[in-house]
């Protein structure tokens, strides 16, 4: 039992971390990954369409992929390896625009689009020349993916798109998107979808932002107005598209969960032993203390946890089922972090980082993405579920949905 | 046996109910947040028609001569409704400050404006970057003139004076009262989680004051209790309105073809925040009783009510975001306003860690007068 | 608001402890609930059914029951207020050997049964002459009352009872029991049932103890092979037996729930006085404090709902649907009260009542009654799913069960 | 990164899940509940033969001269067959206290019987009425005697040495060593939770005894940390059983005529005790990790395998007995037995409580290094 790398590892993470120093600079303490004032959106998708060109001729940008798609064929601990040593660096925002892309839809499109499909988009989108978004959630549907309503005619050649997409990241920005639609809705819900890739370009595509609660815009709704899709953009068969989103899927939830700088129990001890509680020191006042001692234990507990899931990819595994609970575990963590940080700066804990300095960003971050990623990529409720049945093997729930026409179930 | 409310305090608090309902308060509650209000002046107005401002008051000074028991009722719906409106600040703290701890001239010079509701009164009690305690009182008092700083004061870039908690040549801090538009009084508004209850940092040079009678610390604690019952009965009105919020889209909104309402998962989580709702509005009844009967145990009753409350908003506003899903996460919802109160109403009267400390020397003295 | 009485109350409170002062002696603080060695059994029944006696000719033994059946044709807060002041006295066991009795199957007679068996039963149960079981639970059915399976068959003017019966509170000396059995196998569950009167004495029902994990007895398992029942000791129509069931249960939860001589705050507090922690008084360590004070808001919380409860049956009105959730409130915390109280002793706290002594028994009957109370009369997850559904009106579950003929319902 | 076990450790595990399998501990466990049995020898006896209590003990002494690491695996085992053994008390604490801080003699005169099992060690630390803390100890070692009393000792009956803690006329206490067959040392049985693991009061009335190597209040904290290791494994080796007991009666009891385990209340509860357990183990492993490693963060990691795999037995245990309905709360089922064995292991090692102050100070330490 160790925590080191294989001598194999060891040298791709050399690698890397060489041609990291080379390409770009490390992150200084005082870079902050939410800059208050960030740059226009043109000037920001320009470096990072920059950067991840880099990373491509450098064999970096799509490390599990094929080479001959402009991947690198690589395996699954080197792909982790690399993203710790990036986390280091200033990578230009690569990871949010085209993590989706590179991490959800050019797997779908590898896995089950045609040698044509391959050969148009995979390179292209693995160099950072064109950008993909995931078309899924519907504002009906939840964490019911399979119950799209967004419909798609035939109509000769090509097919004809009606209805509504809500949550997608990035799609004001993105060249392509990989969208679930409804091909026949009088069969059962799992069996009259098709999946195609849509060029976010076409007439009739209407792109707007949402506005969360805490009055960013950080997803979009995206309207279909007869927007027609050949049929050579068709993924999969025709009503055979929850096999290819449920590919999709697969490579999703690892997406979502805590990112490092996360206010964690280092930020809450810090904040801790900068106030006092009754005169003292609120690190040592175990009202405080107490629950920084309970948040570190899952917070922990969750990093050993990743570790254990990248021992079973070093040695070429699987990860176990243990993985599943990631997310479960941290997502309410964040928000009981933001309560706690609040608490321990007693009334001024009610001011914003207008007030407060920067550095409050980070809890009043905790505090509306806390609420946030109990929600998105399947919310807490949904999670429990898929450990009780796909764990422990316990029932699924009773569907009333699963075999009547997708045509009769309530909405 | 009459753990109640009498008929007629149910009532006031059905008219304030139906008021507040036909003014949308929570459209005003939007404005605050677009910055383009302080606070609802139609809705203070309308209170002040039924009375809101003047229950506690005496008759002698314009009021209606009745206790804070009176008033709970009314809080709470204050609370449901979410209303931008300066009741905590001018209503639970300054007036009650003023009445039971002012001298006869100040009454007299304060309380009438207040009870018609066009005078607007805060407290200016903790002080940035220092916790608030008895003895970290930084702003002094001295020669009748205040010097120092407040944040976050409650409405201090709208209120009209504030009980100003100073440091005097003396060993222990005292009350004051400032008239906030006199010279020497700066305000800078400050950004709060929840605009609908703005804040502002109130910088004082040789600002007139004057001693609020002869209250010390230990009446300001006082004040802090009773005002905490009363901030309770708003937490667990907007908790109510919160949990009925999720009820009713669980009951509407679809998931694999079910209501989401019908899954276990959705129902017992309501059904928990359902509990915590109840015990809290039973903590703040038995406060209110507290404060209305004088009793010995006030202290530790606003501190179970208090405790309560904000563990009721807390859960109640979080778990009405994680039902409503997606949409919750929205700005368009009105999710996040319930959200916001309850961390500001968690935190503007104190932190929970103050308030347990309450709870436990109370509960000590308990179970002391048991065994002796 | 008040906690006082009303005159009328008042003179009712008093009227009840000058009988109290007359027929009993006040309980002293030495004496406790459960007496180490306790005498037998016999000596027991004895004392209960003269106290019992005593206390029905002074019209305190059923005080909501009419007059003309041993009752008092007094009213719920009346009932409420004899029951506090008998609580300070020595009440020789008559709520735990009359309490279901007089509580639930007296009630159900009064409402289910004929005239004929009103007066035949109800005088006789109130004086104690007759002592009550009720034989609903099965081992199969759990929360389900509706799923019983012991068997009546007509046959002739009599019916023939087999089955078993489980967690049988004093069907060891028990006269008669209230019992729901399967009538018509082939309709569903809830219309084939009939409630019968059961002579505990008849040929063919037996009686044995269940051994609790705290190896104390208080429960019985009772087997009933080719028991005959007299039709006349039916209650209510052949196959209805789902309502009269119903009927009793209404009383049933009311009486489940904490005993107010249970482990909570103040012996929480007090043990936290005498114990150190890291070398002060452990009630001055907020790792424990922080949770006596918690357990306080929750334990006094419930004793606040039951006076709103009070106070409605004070007005002649029936207590308000936060009743539902006292038992929901107080059954985790008398378990989480009891691992405090072992965690404030440290290392010792590993230790029985027969090394610490008697006060050490509180502690004991929380961490082995406490589980139980989790689950007796409604599991906590049945009790949310009530409050879910009856006060919030959430859907009720989805149910196979309650349209399919019994028989075919999945054991 | 291999944050795993090696083959070999888990074939360990594997071999001693097998053994134990085979000889129904738990039969033996009612056998100790009755008071038939202290302990099974045979169980003991089938660990000896696989090397379980040899694996830490050099192999000039006749063990295995393995790591702690070793052990981890079959630890596990022992946790989740409930095996009523002197695992902890003989092989955990005081096999691996004479090891690290006995000296040559003590090592070469106790370590054999200890590996092949035929001499049962313990320690002797608390004592009744007082908080275990360096300065309350009262037991005293003077001139090679030991006067005083201990309680609870972890299968004080049937040890034949105990790692006794005691004060001398120097500040702090020293672990001594004592025989517990020799004159001056009584035994009395106390009734302990769980009498799958019983525990005694000894009491020491001019017991000859010796000072264990050099080892102080220091050498104690340490044995104490890594003992927590491998009691954590026992812990969360029975929290998995637990909540696969629980699993599979929810997948046979039908409930309003279905399985309870389709309804969501029992599978998001199992999903929580699940998590708590992965949480749990992860834990555990870091500790062994951080024991094999000699790692600064010793203490701290100890802390955190003993805190969360005692939540995460204790949460199992009672949510096992629940997931059980009224068959969960019979004596004849075997839930009660892990409901006693949480209860046991939360405090055999000391509460929670100390061992929160250990994590709050490696945190500190932690974060400290970071910043400098």
């Amino acid at each position: 039992m160790d925590f080191e790398d294989t001598p194999a590892e060891s040298a791709f993470r050399t690698e890397a971390r060489a041609w990291l120093e080379s390409a770009t600079r490390r992150r200084g303490t005082a870079d902050r990954e939410d800059a208050i004032s960030p740059p226009p959106l043109s000037e920001r998708l320009a470096a990072a369409r920059a950067f991840q060109r880099k990373k491509q001729e450098a064999g970096f940008a799509a490390i599990t992929l094929p080479r001959r798609y402009g991947g690198r064929g690589g395996s699954a601990i080197e792909q982790l390896i690399y993203l710790q040593e990036e986390a280091h660096f200033e990578n230009f925002g690569v990871v949010e625009i085209f993590g989706v892309g590179i991490g959800m839809c050019i797997p779908t499109i590898l896995n089950n689009g045609s040698e044509e499909q391959r050969a148009r988009y995979l390179h292209a989108a693995i160099r950072g020349d064109e950008i993909w978004c995931q078309l899924f959630s519907e504002p009906a549907g939840g964490s019911d993916v399979a119950a799209a309503r967004t419909s798609a005619k035939q109509d000769g050649d090509s097919w004809i798109i009606e209805g509504q997409k809500t949550w997608t990241s990035g799609a004001h920005f993105s060249d392509f998107g990989i969208i679930t639609t409804r091909t026949d809705p009088k069969a059962p819900k799992h069996r009259g979808m098709t999946v195609f890739i849509l060029d976010m370009r076409a007439d009739g595509v209407e792109v707007r932002p949402i506005r969360q609660m805490s009055n960013e815009t950080d997803f979009n709704e995206v309207f279909f107005n007869g927007v027609r899709v050949p049929d050579s953009f068709r993924l999969g068969q025709v009503n055979d598209g929850w096999s290819v989103a449920l590919s999709t899927l697969m490579h999703e939830r690892a997406g979502i969960g805590g990112r490092s700088r996360d206010l964690g129990w280092r930020g809450l001890l810090h904040l801790a032993n900068a106030n006092t509680m009754n005169g003292a020191p609120a690190s040592s006042d175990w009202r405080i203390a107490e629950k920084i001692v309970d948040s570190w234990l899952i917070e922990f507990g969750a990093q050993l946890l990743s570790a254990r899931g990248q021992t079973a990819l070093s040695k070429g595994q699987a990860p176990g089922p243990e993985q599943s609970i990631l997310k479960m575990l941290k997502a309410p963590l964040l928000q009981q972090n933001a309560y706690l940080a609040m608490e321990i700066l007693g009334e001024s804990g009610l001011l914003t980082q207008a007030a407060l300095g920067d550095a409050w960003r980070e809890v009043e971050n905790a505090w509306t993405f806390g609420a946030g990623i109990r929600i998105a990529g399947g919310t807490d409720e949904i999670l429990r579920n898929i450990v009780a049945e796909r764990v422990l093997g316990l029932p699924p729930d009773i569907r009333i949905d699963k075999t009547v026409p997708f045509s009769e179930v309530p909405i | 046996m009459n753990f109640d409310f009498s008929d007629e305090q149910k009532a006031f608090g059905e008219q304030t109910r139906r008021m507040l309902d036909a003014l949308d308060p929570i459209a005003d509650a939007r404005s605050t947040l677009a910055g383009q209000i302080p606070y609802s002046a139609k809705a203070w107005r309308g209170l002040a028609r039924l009375g809101f401002q003047a229950v506690t008051i005496p008759s002698e000074h314009g009021g209606l001569g009745l206790s804070p028991l009176d008033l709970c009722t009314a809080a709470a719906e204050v609370g449901r409704s979410l209303a931008p409106v300066p009741s905590l600040s001018s209503a639970y703290v300054c007036s009650e400050a003023i009445r039971l701890f002012g001298s006869e001239a100040q009454q007299a010079r304060w309380l009438p404006g207040i009870a018609d509701g066009s005078i607007i009164g805060t407290w200016a009690a903790p002080e940035r970057g220092v916790e608030l305690m008895q003895t970290t009182v930084r702003t002094q008092f001295l020669k009748d003139s205040l010097w120092g700083a407040k944040a976050p004061v409650l409405d201090g870039v709208v209120a009209d004076l504030a009980i100003v908690l100073a440091a005097t040549d003396r060993a222990a801090p005292i009350l004051t009262l400032c008239e906030l538009n006199a010279t020497g009084v700066h305000r800078r508004e400050l950004e709060s989680l929840d605009p609908s209850r703005p804040v502002a940092e109130l910088t004082f040079e040789a600002a007139r004051a004057e001693p609020l009678g002869t209250a010390d610390w230990r009446a300001w604690e006082t004040i802090q209790a009773r005002a905490a019952v009363l901030l309770a009965f708003e937490q667990v009105g907007a908790a109510d309105r919160a949990l009925w919020m999720a009820r009713d889209y669980a009951l509407t909104r679809k998931s694999f073809g079910r209501p989401i309402g019908s899954y276990q998962a959705v129902k017992h989580k309501l059904a928990a925040v359902y509990a915590k709702n109840e015990v809290a509005r039973a903590h703040a009844y038995y406060g209110a009783w507290a404060i209305a009967s004088d009793a010995d145990t006030l202290q530790l009753a606003a501190a179970g009510a208090r405790l309560a409350a904000t563990e009721a908003l807390s859960f109640a506003a979080q778990e009405n975001i994680q039902t409503h899903g997606g949409v919750g996460f929205t700005w368009e919802s009105d999710c996040h306003l319930f959200y916001r109160r309850a961390r500001h109403a968690a935190l503007i009267l104190g932190p929970t860690s103050v308030w347990k400390q309450r709870a436990l020397t109370g509960l000590t003295e308990q179970l002391e007068s048991t065994l002796s």
